[in-house]
């Protein structure tokens, strides 16, 4: 366990990046667990008086049209946003897992099928798909949730399907069954637990999709409903300003949602270093 | 100008790792002149390719020479620029590497890659580049030379890529050509035309040779002088007959000892000191032992290719019997479906007189008959879930196969088995790439005998391994057989350990059998062609086969 | 010979495979676009006097008043006869308005994939040859900051920027400036098409038209390509057959682009699709923003609208688009790998 | 590639390729930027006839420089701009109208020398097809007809060379004015009918992307949802002075973004783009490259809609409470920033005008609205819904906002819904949303007009589904009323069950805000909302 750590550390060490990535990610957990503690102003509360400030002492990233106080706001959206993106990605790595997996494994006319499913789905264009069901199910967060958790699934079928396709063959596998271990067993016991660093980095870099593809939704009116605080329609709303000068609408959201994704494909590269077998010694 | 072709002075070579800098050559010197062969043998990590690669200054990124020097005709390689570098490259010294299909660019047409070598040390045009190329390919013996010209390293065999690599080392007309592992993992047939043309041609050119290898029977067979390493150093250097002959160093011993030969015993192969850790033997009882495994015209296609064909034969309780054959032949799918791992095409498999062939292998699982066969794989690195610790791994039928079984029964269990397979209880929390190769092979044999099987089916258990880890294997397998009444169903290419490990021997080809019959008889009267020629081609270091060779290396 | 042979069969064989998958995409998006709350004819009888029997007449006009099954079947065989149905909102056949704007799509898309191959081959080639390096952090960094800005932020930001402020770039509204005659319909592609005529005035007008939406385009792909790159190059320069290469003496060059490269080009080649057809389908925004007549702007409107022909023509196109990328692929990696067997 | 060219030079297209190259080398096809029109508009322009169904709101301005209509209202100075005059009708295709003394019959004359961009003279016969197209054809029309009682092929009769008549069987207010509007165009009936088929006798296929008109301008080329290009019809004589527009062509170009398109106009790469977002105004008026034309729409409204035929909201006190507990001044300022005319606030017990579309007493007082909602038996409050369009969302995302913030001080949970415009309009139809955002114009100003789209009937407009049995009854009888006195006296009923009932709260009149460049002038509002090119020119 210990040499885990030290790889760890070796990993961040040679490449800081992933270190201030990581951080990074800390930082939003605490702001997304203790945000209702850490804001200064109510995040929802309006005064029409106050709208289009720039940003002050009083109101640090500005405030918008109905005089909300925007930092007060992005940090708000940091609970919904993540949460957005985490069960997005949870729904579609544990559904794709599962149905990749089982069919990597089984190969055969299940592996035929589910191979053909998948090709349906990914000849579709996703993100049409996702705004199509976001139209039919209605804007509400569990249904955009759905939505981006349904484009991706076809990635995560595929990814875990070549993964375990790649080990099915090995001798560990081989052994699992020499030590009368069912199919099922053997795939969800020791195929799916070898395959999950593998997985980890296509879920971290998932997670900055999800919320790109959440504020690309609420951008074109098919995403979260305001007034909720949430970065991409904080984004949509403000873009209707970056005209009229009021550049901390869009700015400061905008950041918000560029440094999360960022920290999200940062660690997920760093992930790729540190689950990396080559690199371990 | 020295009339040493190449001169290795205290060559000291280190890897920066994470873990600070690993010292991989530590001090060595050696010189060869025109036309000489030098082999240079050692087990894995002995640091004889460093030694290769820091002479071609091919080491990768985290590799240095700290210090020493490499001369080539008195010239200091150490001085040269990199581009003077790369001119030598190919026009002086040259490599043959292990492993020749990944060796050749899999996109490029073969005869292109040679012309590639030809274009990067002179100006020739392209009808004259590709007159030299077909002409090369000649010289390596190769007959169709347009057809493979253009032809793909996927599109040729094994055998015929390491020539296409021989042709591409030759082709500038190189003083020195080092070859490292040359025909590790070709079969021994091949192997024996590959360093047979390998040899005539630089004996042809008056090339020098360095032979890099593991196997001390190559070096033997095709060198005249031999450097023993270990750990960096070069323990011992000599001509071949003083190092074989008369080995003074101890490691020399004990690598020569452990070598299988033609007439060698298991207990030959360790030395006195470390076969004390086993149990004595117990004496060993085979006649009249119950029949336990009869396969009856086995048949396997695979989409129509047929890789085992109406294959029949019996295992008697506690008997060994060894399956021998090159790739391809089959044996290791006859493996899988004895160990009802794999489902059969056709024909009968009774265990105890039970027919096990008829249930399908996906539900053979939960057969009671599954306790009962298990099976030791080729590979100890890929046989053992990398999540699992040593411990994990063993318990792992005993979960499954044994349920119900109380914590500390497993423990117990858990602890036996390791502690007969010579396994330390320490390791036990170690995950596999914590462990050495020799670790995980006692691992996977721990795993196979926690059930106490009765028939252990052991699918090539040392062909990973190093010598002396294989000797100890060996060693450690023929016990577990003679205390615990096992029975082996043994599979090997490795005609030298199935003879000293198995009672009786089935020999493959193509998925049929050529031959079969008690071992001492297959290996001293071979009946078929086949056999004859396997077994002629195995090399050996002892000189009673050193005299069998047909064409003789000029020194 | 044999390579073409091996890849015409291989493409025939692909072509068919292809089919459930088409017939899949049309079943599944009618039955999406149906279950789509909004009533087409309610929206479009929007007229201030309109009332329930214009609507009924609108349904009956669209033929919404059948049963869906009766609908799909229909469907089905318009599609099979080329009919793609009618578009409400631009009065237009479907098939007619895609045609149209295909090329407009396409010209965008590839553009924007040039741009981002020309980049993000050398950027990730120069990280692969110093793994570790500033210059491999560098080209990461850059990388994630192209993906992780939205496209729709990203085109507002180079809009105000390159239009609104510095009044560099030609003003979003499209593929041909407001002033320029479009060139004869020869492929579609303007920049083709003014080439063919030797229009280059409107040639270099249609460039710089082109230039913004494409860059947006192509920041967002670049990540994806130049990891790609970097970690196939890593992969082909740590290859046993780059270091014979290297010990025939091989120069540094060849020993790179004409062993490595070309070799780490295969895994490229096949993103290289999965993000064109990405790209086809996922430029809603940058055509919404930029103005840009696409199918993807256009779908978007009819799927706001709830006009059903033009979203399934567009998801149809697309997934035809999707088949024909990944047979060119194929056909590329046969003709790049002759390992590619006949399967 | 040359190949292919020469490929396709052999083929049958060569000859219209030809064609094209010479045409693309003119020097004329790029005309100067001085006589040309520029305008930037968000949406898309589905068809060349107006009453096509599925025609785009977009689309009835255009046919208004493409087609000329019997009728045309005048426009008379604003504070700001043009404004068009419903009180002043003037002929445009027709030269007089004689209107009979019992009001039932009216002569049109056609104008002399009049033609058909194709040169032809405009007939009394096409005129006579026209409107009985108009009452048959399945069009937007028929029910435009309906309002003026015009109903039937046999109220239209050619009366002589170029008179016509149309009989009505009662008087009606609406009877001319109804012919002024978009929906009705005047074709050239030779064209169109040579484009009729049998299962199409009036052509509607082919004139929805071919025009057959003779007005202003007649259309270059039309790229449904990208662009559509007019050129000017210099045989034109029916405006108002007989003098021609002065713009040569006018370039109609679709860029979504609402910003894009204000600094179009503000670079002076366009001329003109409508309905600017209110956000945009103040930063465009502080730069003043472009001039903004804040005039008030006056025959339009926005407001807050209910459902009253379903729990809440069909408890007027509920409907009163709500109305009680809006923050108008608020919404006024943060969603469309001052820019506009309040049509809340006032303080009558008694409506003061006769109109329709007047400021309504409806006032924020909190303590007012839970008194209300007790008085329902509300008091512990209610969970409901606000739903708008995500067309509107730029006005409404801040409204809604503030409405959820505001009702709940009364306990009420607001849910905020935004929905595509199809799936809005469905269940707005349906009676399936709650408490929603509203608009609408009426192209009409007449007040029976405006409460018989909007506070009656089954259809769309009526978005509350009110369904006042008085109501059908007054429209009715105002329609017919020809005494001023007595129509006034009616409308002031239908204003007072409106306040009682509060359907829908009135919030404002929007601004048209109209973005132009500094240079052009004569801009006129008109009902319909979209640009009519013949009024402008360049200074």
């Amino acid at each position: 366990m210990s040499a885990t750590v030290q790889h760890v550390v070796w990993t961040i060490r040679a490449n800081p990046v992933t270190g201030v990535a990581a951080a990074g990610l800390a930082v939003l957990l605490v702001l997304a667990v203790f945000g209702p503690w850490l804001q200064p102003h109510d995040p929802l509360a309006s005064n029409v008086s106050m709208a289009l400030l720039p940003p002050s002492s009083q109101y640090w990233a500005g405030t918008d049209q109905l005089g909300r106080d925007i930092f007060s706001r992005l940090i708000a959206a940091t609970r919904l946003d993540l949460a957005i993106a985490a069960s997005a990605v949870s729904l579609s790595f544990l559904a794709g897992t599962f149905i990749g997996s089982i069919a990597g494994y089984m190969g055969g006319r299940l592996d035929r099928v589910v191979g053909s499913v998948v090709d349906v789905l990914m000849a579709f264009p996703l993100f049409v798909m996702a705004m199509a069901l976001v139209a039919v199910l209605g804007n509400r967060v569990e249904n955009i949730i759905l939505a981006t958790a349904f484009i991706n699934l076809p990635f995560y079928i595929r990814f875990s399907r070549a993964e375990v396709n790649a080990r099915r063959g090995l001798g560990w596998v081989e052994a699992a069954r020499a030590c009368g271990d069912s199919h099922l067993k053997i795939v969800l016991c020791s195929l799916v637990p070898n395959i999950l660093p593998a997985m980890a980095i296509q879920v971290s870099l998932n997670l900055g999709w999800a919320i790109l593809n959440a504020a690309g939704l609420s951008f074109l009116g098919l995403g979260i409903t305001a007034p909720t605080a949430e970065w991409g329609i904080m984004v949509a709303e403000g873009a209707r300003f970056i005209l009229s000068g009021h550049w901390w609408l869009v700015a400061f959201p905008g950041a918000a949602l560029m440094l999360t994704v960022l920290c999200f494909n940062l660690l997920g590269d760093g992930l790729r270093d540190i689950l990396d077998p080559r690199m371990r010694t | 100008m020295s009339e040493h072709l190449i001169s290795v002075t205290d060559l000291h070579v280190g890897f920066s790792t994470r873990r600070g800098a690993v010292k991989a050559v530590r001090g060595i010197s050696f010189e060869l002149v025109p036309g000489a062969t030098l082999g240079v043998v050692g087990e894995s990590g002995s640091g004889k390719s460093v030694t290769a690669y820091a002479i071609t200054r091919l080491l990768d990124r985290a590799g240095e020479i700290t210090s020493g020097q490499v001369s080539y005709f008195g010239r200091n390689l150490g001085s040269l620029t990199e581009a003077e570098m790369r001119r030598l490259r190919g026009s002086a010294i040259s490599m043959i590497f292990q492993n020749p299909r990944a060796a050749l660019n899999p996109i490029r047409c073969v005869g292109q890659q040679i012309a590639d070598a030809l274009n990067a040390h002179g100006r020739l045009t392209r009808a004259e580049q590709r007159e030299r190329t077909l002409q090369l390919l000649r010289d390596v013996m190769l007959t169709d030379v347009e057809r493979i010209f253009r032809s793909y390293p996927h599109e040729l065999s094994g055998g015929m890529c390491q020539r296409i690599m021989i042709a591409l080392a030759i082709a500038c007309e190189p003083k020195l050509l080092i070859a490292d592992e040359a025909t590790t993992g070709l079969d021994v047939t091949t192997q024996k035309v590959v360093m047979d043309l390998l040899s005539s041609l630089v004996a042809e050119r008056g090339m020098g040779l360095i032979l890099i290898t593991h196997d001390l029977g190559l070096a033997a067979r095709y060198c005249g002088e031999i450097a023993v390493m270990r750990e960096g150093q070069i323990v011992e250097k000599g001509a071949v007959d003083t190092i074989f002959g008369h080995p003074r160093h101890e490691y020399t011993k004990r690598l020569i000892a452990a070598s299988p030969t033609a007439d060698s015993t298991i207990e030959d192969l360790v030395p006195e000191g470390e076969a004390e850790r086993f149990a004595a033997p117990a004496p060993m009882k085979v006649s009249g032992a119950p029949l336990l495994l009869e396969v009856r015209n086995l048949s396997k296609n695979f989409s129509g290719f047929a890789a085992v064909s109406d294959v029949s034969f019996t295992l008697a309780a506690g008997e060994s019997l060894g399956l021998v054959g090159e790739s391809g032949s089959g044996k290791s799918t006859i493996s899988r479906i004895v160990t009802r791992l794999l489902d059969k095409t056709a024909g009968e498999i009774s265990f105890k007189g039970e027919s096990i062939g008829e249930v399908p292998a996906t539900r053979f699982n939960s057969h009671r008959a599954r306790r009962d066969i298990q099976i030791v794989f080729q590979d100890p690195h890929e046989s053992l879930n990398p999540r699992y610790t040593a411990f994990d791994s063993i318990a792992h039928p005993l979960r499954t196969l044994e349920k119900s079984l109380p914590r500390e029964e497993l423990n117990r269990r858990v602890r036996e088995c390791a502690d007969r397979v010579g396994f330390p209880a320490e390791l036990l929390t170690r995950f596999p790439h914590q462990l050495s190769g020799g670790q995980k092979a006692r691992i996977g044999i721990a795993r196979a005998i926690a059930t106490r099987p009765s028939l252990l089916v052991l699918d090539e258990p040392t062909a990973a391994l190093d010598v002396s880890v294989q000797a100890i294997v060996l060693r450690l397998l023929d016990n577990l057989r003679k205390e615990g009444g096992l029975a082996f169903l043994f599979v090997s290419h490795d005609l030298n350990v199935v003879r000293m490990l198995c009672d009786r021997v089935v020999v493959l080809q193509a998925g049929k059998v050529v031959e079969a019959g008690r071992a001492a008889d297959v290996f001293m009267k071979p009946t078929s062609e086949y056999t004859r020629t396997l077994l002629q081609a195995v090399p050996s270091f002892s000189f009673r086969a050193r005299a069998k060779v047909e064409s003789p290396v000029e020194i | 010979m044999r390579g073409i042979v091996r890849v015409s069969s291989r493409i025939a064989h692909r072509l068919l495979a292809s089919l459930p998958a088409l017939v899949g995409v049309l079943v599944f998006t009618f039955l999406l676009m149906r279950v789509l709350p909004g009533d087409p004819a309610v929206f479009f009888a929007s007229s201030p006097t309109a009332g329930p029997e214009e609507i009924q007449q609108i349904r009956v006009s669209m033929g919404l008043d059948r049963s869906i099954p009766e609908q799909l079947v229909l469907y089905l065989r318009d599609v099979l006869t080329g009919n793609l149905g009618r578009s409400m909102s631009t009065g237009q056949p479907v098939a007619t308005d895609l045609a149209q704007r295909l090329p407009a799509s396409l010209e965008l898309t590839l553009a924007a994939l040039v741009l981002a191959l020309a980049c993000a081959i050398p950027l990730g080639v120069m990280a692969a040859l110093r793994p570790g390096s500033a210059v491999d952090h560098g080209v990461r960094l850059l990388c994630s900051i192209g993906v992780c800005a939205p496209t729709f932020v990203c085109g507002l930001v180079l809009i105000y920027v390159f239009y609104v402020v510095l009044g560099i770039a030609p003003d979003p509204t499209g593929r041909i400036g407001a002033f320029d005659a479009p060139p004869p319909d020869i492929t579609g592609l303007l920049l083709v098409d003014y080439a063919l005529v030797g229009d280059f005035e409107s040639w270099l007008s249609a460039v710089s038209q082109l230039i913004l939406p494409a860059v947006t385009m192509a920041l967002f792909v670049l990540a994806p390509l130049a990891r790609m790159t970097r970690a196939s190059m890593l992969i082909a320069l740590g290859s046993d057959f780059i270091r014979t290469a290297r010990s025939v003496g091989l120069p540094p060059f060849k020993v790179i682009v004409g062993y490595g490269l070309r070799n780490a080009l295969l895994p490229i080649i096949t993103i290289t699709g999965v993000v064109f057809s990405t790209m086809l389908g996922a430029n809603v925004l940058v055509e919404k923003v930029f103005a840009w007549p696409g199918v993807g702007s256009y779908a978007l409107d009819a799927l706001v609208s709830s006009d059903y022909a033009p979203v399934q023509g567009f998801v149809l196109l697309m997934a035809m688009i999707f088949v024909v990328v990944n047979l060119t692929i194929d056909t590329l990696y046969g003709f790049a790998d002759p390992r590619v067997s006949l399967r | 590639m040359r190949l292919h060219r020469r490929d396709y030079l052999r083929g049958a297209g060569g000859a219209a390729l030809s064609a094209l190259m010479a045409k693309h080398s003119n020097p004329a096809a790029a005309q100067s930027r001085a006589n040309t029109l520029r305008h930037i508009t968000g949406a898309t322009i589905s068809s060349l006839d107006p009453t096509f169904q599925g025609a785009t709101r977009e689309s009835l301005p255009l046919s208004v420089n493409i087609y000329d209509r019997l009728v045309s209202m005048g426009r008379r100075q604003g504070p700001h701009g043009f404004i068009f005059d419903a009180d002043n009708l003037r002929g445009e295709l027709a030269e007089r109208i004689d209107r009979s003394s019992d009001g039932l019959t009216f002569t049109f004359h056609i104008r002399e020398g009049a033609t058909w961009h194709d040169g032809s003279p405009v007939e009394v016969q096409d005129i006579k097809w026209s409107l009985d197209r108009a009452v048959t054809a399945r069009s937007f029309a028929k029910a435009q007809m309906a309002i003026g009682s015009q109903t039937s092929t046999d109220q239209f009769t050619v009366v002589g060379d170029r008179q016509l008549q149309i009989k009505l069987d009662r008087p009606n207010r609406l009877a001319l004015l109804t012919l002024s509007v978009p929906f009705l165009p005047m074709f050239n009936s030779k064209l169109a009918q040579r484009h009729a088929g049998s299962d199409d006798p009036w052509a509607i296929n082919w004139l929805k992307d071919n025009a057959a008109g003779g007005g202003a301008y007649s259309v270059e080329s039309n790229r449904p949802g990208q662009q559509v290009v007019l050129r000017r019809n210099d045989r034109w004589k029916n405006g108002p002075d007989g003098a021609l527009p002065f713009f040569q062509r006018i370039i109609i170009q679709t860029v979504p973004d609402v910003s894009a398109r204000v600094s179009l106009v503000e670079r002076g790469d366009a001329d003109l783009t409508l309905d600017a977002a209110a956000s945009d105004i103040p930063g465009i008026e502080q730069r003043g490259r472009a001039r903004v034309l804040p005039i008030t729409q006056t025959n339009a409204f926005q407001c807050v809609s209910f459902n009253v035929r379903t729990a809440p909201f069909d408890d007027v006190r509920v409907r009163k409470a709500v109305a009680a507990a809006l923050p108008y001044d608020d919404m006024f300022t943060a969603a469309i920033f001052g820019r506009g005319q309040p049509l809340y606030g006032a303080t009558w017990s008694e409506p003061p005008s006769p109109s329709v579309f007047q400021p309504m007493p409806n006032r924020t007082d909190l303590e007012k609205a839970r008194e209300l909602l007790r008085e329902a038996g509300r008091g512990g409050g209610f969970r409901t819904t606000f739903s708008y369009p995500s067309s509107a969302s730029a006005t409404v995302d801040p409204m809604a906002a503030l409405i959820k913030e505001s009702l709940a001080r009364l306990n009420i949970d607001v849910t905020v819904q935004k929905m595509p415009d199809a799936q809005f309009t469905t269940m707005l139809v349906e009676r399936r949303l709650a408490m929603f955002f509203d608009f609408g114009t009426s192209w009409l100003t007449p007040s029976d007009y405006i409460a018989s789209n909007f506070y009656s009937g089954p259809g769309r407009w009526n978005s509350s589904g009110w369904n006042n049995p008085e109501m059908p009854g007054l429209i009715e009888q105002a329609r017919y009323e020809t005494r001023q006195d007595a129509y006034d006296d009616t409308v002031m009923r239908m204003v007072r069950h409106i306040r009682d009932e509060v359907p829908v709260v009135l919030l404002w009149h929007p601004s048209h805000d109209a973005v132009v460049g500094r240079d052009i002038e004569g801009y006129t509002y008109w009902f319909h909302r979209g640009a009519d090119y013949r009024d402008l020119r360049r200074a």
